[in-house]
């Protein structure tokens, strides 16, 4: 009952329709069979996704569609090593997608670096910075790893445990500090976390810490333009 | 002493008052007061749309024993109602804070007040006139009216002033001799003499009648090739007095064409009147010509970069509407053609002051320099949407009907390239003021703009109200078409048969009600569906796509330049100036003759001359 | 209609005359040369004036006492002509006094210089740059 | 009605008197310049209070017509005899020299006799003295320009002169005659045909010298641009209308022939295109008003080849309003030397000069309800009255030479009052132009508020010098009408469309309008 | 009146399953081209659920959803326009003409909501999607002309009347027939007219900033607009429909052609576009609207 996705935490207490039930079972079932995937290609796993969604493996029976902005997508693919600037760009796209939002780490440079394990330019670890919620593993992953992949994470979406997303907002200090550690002290991002965490009702004892204290310190704020008459 | 006669005076009152007073922005108020009074003369007489007795001027004049008489008819009155709205909107405007700012900037208030005061005033002579003597008075002074108003703020309003005045100038004398064909013909200038004999004259004659007096007219109206004067000269008058030239002043030359070609001659005279070879009458002549209005103007519109320069040049267009239901004639056509300038009228004037509004604010109408002002001025926001949309013609703004009325008559008529003409123009219209819109309140909203406020209520309200008639002659446009049976009836037109809400025909008629309650039953099933999904997030516009780069606000980050990249990419080359290449051509070889001329007068032996013309004449003399 | 051959002549004459002088005006550079053309002009139209009038073989229109001793030529052509003479002096005199004033002023005698002169006189009185930029209208063309 | 006279007598006989005066005392000159002028003034005034819409011819030296030198006055001569001297005197040399005034007198003088006379041999002789007296005022002025353009003028106008000799030559040769009436009672008989053409043309390119005839007005720009306003006004102004007036008193009189007017429309058409079009292209204030003074008397040209009483109101009116506007623009423009680009913003702040500007040049481009509409009207309604392809194609060019004018008069205003002030000024409008402008734009707008009465005075006008029995009436009694009667009668026998003001000419007139055995082809003295 | 209201509200439901069906179809016949499997049956419903069960919606401001709003609901007044089996009543009560205006409202308001969203790709997809509009329109309402001179009403009740007494416009009007599935093409914004979402290049054009419940709201959107697509081409050329069985099958053939080529075509760039669709189609309708006048 927990997880219930279409409302934020705070209400959920005060439901009491048994059928709402239902209803958040269906619309997790919708979820899980309707995933729109950013496939960020920033290496070479880049290369199977194609064979992945054509004829051979034909991902569209899944339900899985490639889609061009974050804005659209449900899956941030991250197909690869993972340069700092890079890095930037990523975690950009991954706050500007709408929750509830997986990244999924393909290819073993996402998760230790693999054969980068000794360039000063790349970020090792994704999951230090990005709440991932799977690694497909492999140098690289084949198309059929990476349609398994898909289906664990369908699984997962629907039975309501693929809930990393939320962890980013609760956690937000840890990976911002991360972030920090690697891009510099005047690092942000125009998406206000902090906020969007207040909003959800996922604001946690580890949201704010040192290191947001500092994004507080550099950032300037990017306020939403209301319309206003006077 | 009878209205019109009070209406003149009160107008000859506000233009005194103007000249007086003008210069004081405090006296704004004031003004804005007596165009009400002017507005509300107006009303009085408005029995008259509905099939009252003409309403007479006292004065009477002859001179060199030609009479000189005014009064108002239906006709007069309907454009008088649509002049002293449009003058009461435009005062308004600019009886607070914008003239303030004008006059701050170094602007002559009191020209453009006396300038814009002496335009009803004018059209008010003009719109009365009921022989060709009184006609031509009317014309002229409202051709100078409008001249001193677009000089009013000088700079290079001036250069487009002179172009105008070049083409008026032109226009009047055709009319001039047109009214002097007349006067040969029948030995007076009144337009019954005229039409007593209309049925004995020659193809030939009339052929130059219709020739002289549509193109004479036609120039006040922009119509092909005589438009390239009305953009410029409209969209450099400062911002009221391009509101009210671009509701009415070039429709006078549609209320001459009425009352002269269709007044006079009548639509029968024009039907009966073939092009050789062709299977073409004279009116269909005007609606294509009219066509070719609406065509061209508009895709010119949608190459500009200043939002009152498109603005203008759809007024072009939009004239070629108003033209094409009228030279068609049924009373389907007739009735859209009329009702247009009424609609043009309300929605012109409300795009040009909600254009006047953002320079107001910002300084600029460059489209390549505004963006994203939807949040900080949203109420102009909503003006110059309703505005376009009544432009565009879409439902539910009155623009809709005019047209609708226009393209089922086309239908009936059996006029598939009219047809096809006509919708490309509102095509045209649709993908231009799209831009315009965009480019000013969608998109990036610029750093400099940030500060940017709505304007104050003096400005608002002129421009509110004016959507508000747009949206509710949409609604209930049968309100305008009542009026416009009687003018079609004093004009010898087909009569409509006008409903609350349009037209009702078995075959297919127009309830705007309907149409409307239909529209927006659809957008609350829209909204029902929309709103199923949870809340909404506001975020702020830099924290957007851009594949994966940090935006800044000193990027500049909105689509404007070459909006329709593709489109002019096709359609470019098509109409690179063709007609000014015409209008250059004209004034090369007046240059070219004038250097001649000029020549003339540097001979080192003038006795050349003497001596050839001599030798000339004798030959001449004795051949 | 058939003239006596010595009026033919003389009409011949006269207008040749009137040709020439025009032709001069009309060729001539040096002004005073130009006079001189008016001169002839005007002596050939003045001779045709008083042909108007004349009758072979008809005495001089003087009225004697009494007497009349056939046809007279025609008075009033040569009371004109006096009268045409006397205007066409004066104007040559002023036509000359001009030329000096002229040569003065401008040091030269030549129609084409004093054109030239003349006009940039002209342009320069009116603030115009001398005949660099004919081909430029005023402010701007009206276009 | 002797005393008429006077009025030419008077100022010939101050003019002689004046230098001498001058020696002494300048002032006194002056004096008796404006006193003569003002006696001319009454003069003239009287006689038109006399007159009372009627005519008189007077006889000089009781010599009866035909023999004898006449004064003619009708309305028309009057007005414009009354023009004279009141023009003179607004436009009176102030600056001047004693020798300027008495110039500007003799001017006067042989202006109002060029106005009376009934006779083409002393109407040469006024026009030649008219002539010598402009010649001196223009070199007068003592600049090397003026005496250049004075020198030029000279001779174009020295050279006009013999042709308009030559052409009275020919008409003393047909006719035996050079009284107006007498002419007028021979004419039909005797100059009906290309020998009187050619006479006509010859006179009217000798005559159209001084009334900015095209293309025989080379001298204009020139002489214009370099003498002061005041003359050049006068010149514009009076001169040439006086110089129009003689030629419209021949056409009417003596050659009513449709190919004499015609002649005349084309080249007034020409001098429309030229004037108008060389207005457009000036880049100097006061050759801009040169040059379309050419192109309005081109308009006069042009409404006087209306034959008939139409055109002569056309012609009137144009003419008349010419004659007030001209001068007023001349004067304005004293102040606005230099080139128009320069005259940016000169405008601003002399708001009454301005205003005056821009009111003369609506009157000249024809905004009704001011008089230049109506007199624009007038042409255009006479020309298009007459049907013919030529009439039409005169009508249009009056029509487009309004449009052009509209276009440089008003580029010229937009730079008066241009808002960026470039231009340093070089001191207000003296007071007597500006007064005297005024005058002629109050004359304007009054005439505005009296359109009807004026209206009607001119049509009255024009009838009496249509009138060409009443000429003849007037001046040789009523035998003479008879005996042109009848000529008439004969002539229209033979050829009935060669008469009458409302028939329509053409080249059919002229290829089948005489018959080689019509009576007055080979009739001579 | 009743009974309009009911239709009011049924017509729209109806649109809504026969839209999202025709849109699983036309993604089934992309992949049976492609050699795929394709989506399941219910694919586009979890995909609207999806969308609109989405945690963070991000709006650009509130004329971004009015103008989703404004797009959605113009799709709907429109079909609400167009007769079908049963209920006629709305419809009887418009015509043609409005039809053609209430199809563009919907244009109108997704440049709004693009445009508000403040990113130059909307800004440049709804450019051309205008420019898209542009060029169907054109021959669209050339044979909108011929129709309702043909059948001599702009109403679309009789048009289906007059069809069922005399026979389809698709036989007697072939020419036009050709033109209006070629306009349909450009007027679905598939290949190869779909420059303006062009995802490779402008990120899909004006969605690229839609996500959530927006973008659910264009997919409903689509629906309508296959749907309204298909039984608009239904009602002028093949009769309308006298049962819903044989209007719908009717419906959905008519959209399958489209969509059957529109999948072995590649991209035309906008001048190309436009090229093609006031070439071919235009030439075609004006063919057949002398044919139609003429004979």
């Amino acid at each position: 009952m927990k997880e219930l996705p279409v409302r934020t935490e705070g209400a959920f207490a005060k439901r009491t329709n048994p059928l709402a039930h239902v209803f958040d079972e269906f619309v997790r079932f919708c979820r899980s069979h309707s995933l729109f995937m950013l496939h960020y290609c920033t290496g070479c796993g880049a290369i199977e996704l194609p064979p992945a969604m054509t004829s051979r493996f034909d991902m569209e029976r899944l339900g899985i569609q490639p889609m061009v902005t974050p804005r659209q997508a449900d899956i941030l693919l991250v197909t690869g090593y993972v340069s700092v600037k890079t890095l930037k760009r990523i975690i950009l796209t991954y706050e500007q997608m709408p929750a509830p939002k997986y990244v999924i780490g393909i290819c073993s440079c996402t998760v230790n670096g693999g054969m980068y394990w000794q360039s000063y330019a790349t970020a090792k670890v994704l999951a230090d910075y990005l709440p991932v919620d799977l690694y497909i593993a492999g140098c690289m992953p084949r198309p059929e790893a990476v349609v398994s992949g898909m289906r664990k994470l369908m699984g997962l979406i629907k039975t309501g445990k693929a809930e990393s997303w939320k962890d980013y907002y609760r956690r937000y200090d840890h990976y911002l500090g991360n972030q920090q550690a690697l891009f510099g002290e005047r690092w942000q991002t125009p998406t206000d976390v902090l906020g969007e965490a207040q909003q959800y009702g996922l604001h946690g004892p580890e949201t704010e810490g040192e290191h947001t204290a500092l994004l507080q310190q550099v950032q300037q704020p990017l306020i939403p333009h209301r319309m206003r008459l006077k | 002493m009878t209205l019109l006669d009070g209406l003149w005076l009160a107008s000859a009152l506000t233009a005194l008052a103007a000249g007086l007073f003008g210069r004081s922005p405090s006296a704004g108020p004031w003004l804005t007061a007596l165009y009400g009074v002017q507005f509300l003369l107006v009303a009085f007489m408005g029995p008259l749309a509905y099939g009252a007795d003409p309403v007479p001027a006292s004065p009477a004049f002859s001179v060199l024993g030609y009479g000189l008489s005014w009064q108002f008819t239906a006709l007069s009155w309907f454009f008088a109602v649509i002049t002293a709205g449009a003058a009461l909107a435009a005062a308004w405007f600019m009886s607070g804070a914008w003239g303030r700012h004008y006059a701050e900037q170094g602007g002559d208030l009191r020209l453009l007040q006396l300038a814009l005061a002496l335009n009803p005033s004018t059209m008010y002579v003009l719109l009365a006139s009921r022989d060709f003597l009184s006609l031509f008075v009317g014309w002229e002074l409202v051709s100078w009216a409008s001249f001193v108003l677009m000089l009013a703020a000088g700079g290079v309003g001036v250069r487009w002033a002179l172009r105008y005045l070049v083409y008026a100038i032109g226009g009047a004398m055709a009319v001039m001799a047109a009214m002097v064909l007349s006067h040969a013909l029948t030995g007076s200038f009144e337009f019954g003499a005229l039409a007593a004999v209309v049925p004995d004259l020659s193809a030939g004659t009339l052929w130059s009648l219709v020739i002289l007096l549509s193109g004479g007219f036609g120039v006040k109206m922009g119509l092909l090739p005589f438009h390239l004067w009305q953009a410029g000269a409209y969209a450099e008058t400062p911002g009221p007095g391009s509101a009210f030239l671009g509701a009415i002043s070039s429709r006078m030359g549609l209320y001459a064409m009425l009352l002269t070609l269709f007044g006079v001659l009548g639509l029968g005279t024009l039907k009966a009147l073939s092009i050789p070879w062709t299977p073409l009458e004279a009116h269909e002549l005007l609606a294509w010509i009219a066509a070719f209005t609406i065509v061209l103007p508009t895709f010119t519109a949608l190459k500009q970069n200043d939002a009152r320069w498109l603005l203008a040049w759809h007024g072009i267009g939009q004239g070629g509407y108003m033209l094409m239901g009228v030279a068609m004639g049924d009373a389907l056509a007739s009735a859209g053609g009329l009702m247009h300038v009424f609609n043009h009228a309300t929605y012109q004037a409300a795009l040009f002051m909600a254009v006047t509004a953002v320079v107001y604010r910002t300084g600029t109408a460059d489209l390549n320099k505004l963006g994203g002002l939807v949040t900080r001025m949203p109420l102009t926001f909503l003006v110059l949407l309703v505005g376009i949309i009544g432009l565009a013609g879409l439902p539910p703004m009155n623009g809709f009907v005019s047209k609708w009325l226009i393209y089922r008559a086309l239908i009936d008529d059996g006029q598939p390239l009219l047809f096809v003409a006509a919708v490309v123009g509102t095509l045209g219209t649709i993908v231009s003021v799209y831009k315009l819109l965009h480019n000013i309140f969608l998109g990036q909203l610029r750093v400099e703009h940030e500060s940017v406020r709505e304007v104050p209520g003096s400005m608002l309200a002129p421009m509110l109200a004016l959507s508000l008639i747009v949206f509710v002659t949409g609604l209930a446009p049968g309100l305008v078409l009542d009026w416009l049976t009687t003018v079609q009836r004093e004009l010898g037109l087909a009569v409509l048969a006008p409903t609350l809400g349009g037209v009702e025909r078995p075959d297919g008629g127009l309830d705007m009600l309907w149409v409307v309650g239909i529209l927006f039953a659809g957008f609350g099933v829209g909204a029902l569906i929309f709103l199923a999904g949870g809340r909404a997030r506001t975020v702020h516009q830099l924290d957007n796509y851009a594949g994966g780069h940090f935006l800044t606000a000193e990027v500049r980050y909105h689509y404007s330049d070459n909006f329709y990249a593709g489109l002019m990419h096709r359609i470019g080359p098509w109409y690179r100036g063709s007609f000014q290449w015409l209008q250059d051509s004209v004034v090369a070889a007046t240059d070219l003759l004038a250097q001649a001329a000029a020549g003339v007068y540097r001979v080192v032996q003038p006795a050349a001359w003497l001596l050839g013309v001599t030798v000339l004449a004798l030959w001449w003399v004795a051949a | 209609m058939t003239l006596p051959p010595l009026e033919i002549v003389l009409y011949t004459g006269a207008v040749s005359l009137l040709i020439i002088g025009l032709a001069g005006l009309v060729m001539g550079d040096n002004l005073v040369r130009l006079v001189l053309a008016l001169a002839v002009a005007e002596a050939g139209v003045n001779l045709l004036l008083v042909l108007s009038g004349f009758r072979q073989g008809a005495f001089a229109p003087i009225l004697l006492e009494g007497r009349v001793p056939g046809p007279m030529v025609d008075p009033i052509p040569q009371a004109l002509v006096l009268t045409a003479i006397v205007i066409g002096v004066g104007v040559q005199a002023l036509a000359l006094a001009l030329v000096l004033r002229v040569r003065r002023a401008y040091g030269t005698v030549e129609m084409r210089t004093l054109r030239a002169r003349l006009h940039e006189d002209l342009d320069a009185a009116a603030g115009l740059p001398p005949e660099t930029s004919r081909n430029a209208p005023a402010v701007e063309r009206p276009a | 009605m002797n005393f008429v006279v006077l009025a030419v007598a008077l100022p010939l006989l101050a003019g002689f008197l004046t230098p001498a005066l001058g020696r002494s005392s300048r002032a006194l000159a002056q004096w008796l310049g404006w006193g003569t002028l003002a006696v001319c003034i009454g003069v003239l005034w009287v006689a038109w209070a006399r007159l009372d819409g009627g005519t008189v011819a007077i006889a000089i030296g009781g010599f009866r017509p035909p023999l004898g030198i006449v004064f003619y006055l009708d309305a028309v001569a009057l007005l414009f005899g009354l023009a004279v001297p009141l023009m003179a005197l607004l436009l009176w040399p102030r600056e001047g020299t004693p020798q300027q005034f008495a110039l500007t007198l003799v001017l006067t003088a042989s202006a109002t006799g060029l106005a009376l006379s009934g006779d083409i041999f002393n109407l040469y002789v006024f026009y030649e003295l008219t002539a010598a007296a402009s010649f001196g005022l223009i070199a007068g002025r003592g600049t090397g320009a003026a005496q250049g353009a004075a020198l030029r003028y000279l001779l174009l106008s020295a050279a006009g002169s013999v042709l308009l000799l030559a052409g009275i030559t020919i008409v003393y040769l047909r006719t035996g005659t050079l009284n107006l009436a007498h002419l007028a009672t021979l004419a039909p008989e005797r100059l009906q045909d290309p020998v009187g053409l050619a006479a006509f043309a010859l006179m009217l390119i000798g005559l159209g010298v001084k009334g900015e005839l095209f293309p025989v007005n080379g001298w204009v720009p020139e002489v214009y641009g370099s003498v002061s306003g005041r003359l050049a006004g006068l010149l514009a102004g009076l001169v040439s209308k006086l110089a129009v007036l003689v030629v419209v008193r021949i056409l009417v009189l003596i050659f009513p022939q449709p190919e004499a007017a015609q002649l005349m429309l084309v080249l007034g058409m020409l001098g429309i295109v030229a004037g108008e079009l060389a207005a457009w292209r000036a880049r100097d204030l006061r050759r801009q008003f040169a040059f379309s003074s050419i192109g309005q008397l081109g308009i006069v040209f042009v409404a006087f080849s209306v034959p008939g009483e139409a055109g002569i109101v056309a012609g009137l009116a144009v003419a008349l309003h010419h004659l007030l506007v001209k001068p007023a623009l001349f004067l304005l423009a004293e102040r606005w030397g230099g080139s128009i680009e320069g005259l940016r913003g000169a405008g601003r702040g002399h708001w009454l000069a301005s205003g005056l500007f821009i009111l003369f040049a609506l009157s000249l481009v024809g905004l009704p309800p001011l008089p230049g509409f109506w007199a624009k009207l007038l042409t255009v309604m006479g020309l298009m009255g007459l049907g013919t392809g030529l009439a039409w194609l005169g009508a249009l060019t009056v029509m487009a030479a309004t449009v052009v004018e509209a276009a440089y008069l008003f580029r010229t205003l937009s730079v008066l009052l241009a808002r960026e002030a470039g231009y340093t000024s070089p001191g207000p409008h003296r007071g007597l132009d500006l007064v005297t402008a005024s005058l002629a734009g109050l004359v304007l707008v009054g005439s505005v508020f009296a359109l009807h009465p004026l209206g009607d005075g001119l049509k009255a006008m024009a009838a009496q010098a249509a009138d060409v029995q009443g000429y003849i009436r007037t001046v040789l009694g009523d035998r003479a009408v008879a005996r042109r009667g009848q000529r008439e009668d004969r002539i229209s026998e033979a050829h009935p469309a060669s008469r009458g003001s409302d028939r329509p000419m053409g080249r059919a007139d002229r290829a089948y309008g005489w018959p080689a055995g019509s009576p007055t082809r080979g009739a001579r003295s | 009146m009743m009974a309009l209201i009911v239709e009011l509200v049924l017509m729209p439901a109806v649109a809504f399953v026969v839209g999202l069906a025709m849109l699983l179809m036309m993604r089934k016949i992309a992949a049976k081209i492609q050699r795929r499997v394709g989506p399941p049956f219910f694919q586009p419903l979890y995909d609207v659920v999806k969308f609109f069960g989405k945690q963070t919606q991000i709006s650009h401001g509130l004329i971004h959803d009015v103008g989703i709003i404004v797009a959605v609901g113009g799709y709907i007044a429109a079909e609400t326009l167009i007769p079908v089996p049963g209920m006629t009543g709305i419809a009887d009560r418009t015509d043609v003409i409005t039809l053609i205006y209430f199809l563009m409202v919907p244009s109108l308001g997704m440049a709004l909501a693009a445009g508000q969203c403040a990113n130059p790709n909307a800004s440049i997809g709804i450019s051309r999607a205008l420019t898209a509009m542009l060029a169907y329109d054109i021959p669209f309402v050339i044979v909108i002309f011929g129709m309702s001179w043909m059948y001599g009403t702009t109403n679309l009740v009789q048009m289906v009347e007059y069809q069922q007494a005399h026979g389809w416009g698709l036989f007697q009007a072939p020419l036009l027939a050709f033109a209006g599935l070629f306009a349909l093409q450009g007027m679905l914004g598939k290949q190869p007219f779909e420059i303006y979402v062009a995802p490779a290049e402008i990120a899909t054009g004006p969605m690229v900033e839609m996500g959530g419940k927006y973008l659910g709201s264009l997919i409903v959107m689509q629906s309508f607009s296959l749907y309204t697509a298909g039984i608009l081409y239904t009602t002028l050329f093949l009769g309308g429909g006298v049962t819903w069985i044989d209007f719908l099958v009717k419906a959905f053939l008519v959209v399958a052609i489209p969509m059957t080529i529109a999948f072995q075509f590649p991209r035309y760039r906008a001048e190309q576009m436009l090229g093609s669709l006031w070439k071919w189609p235009v030439l075609a309708g004006l063919l057949g609207l002398a044919v139609v006048m003429w004979s």
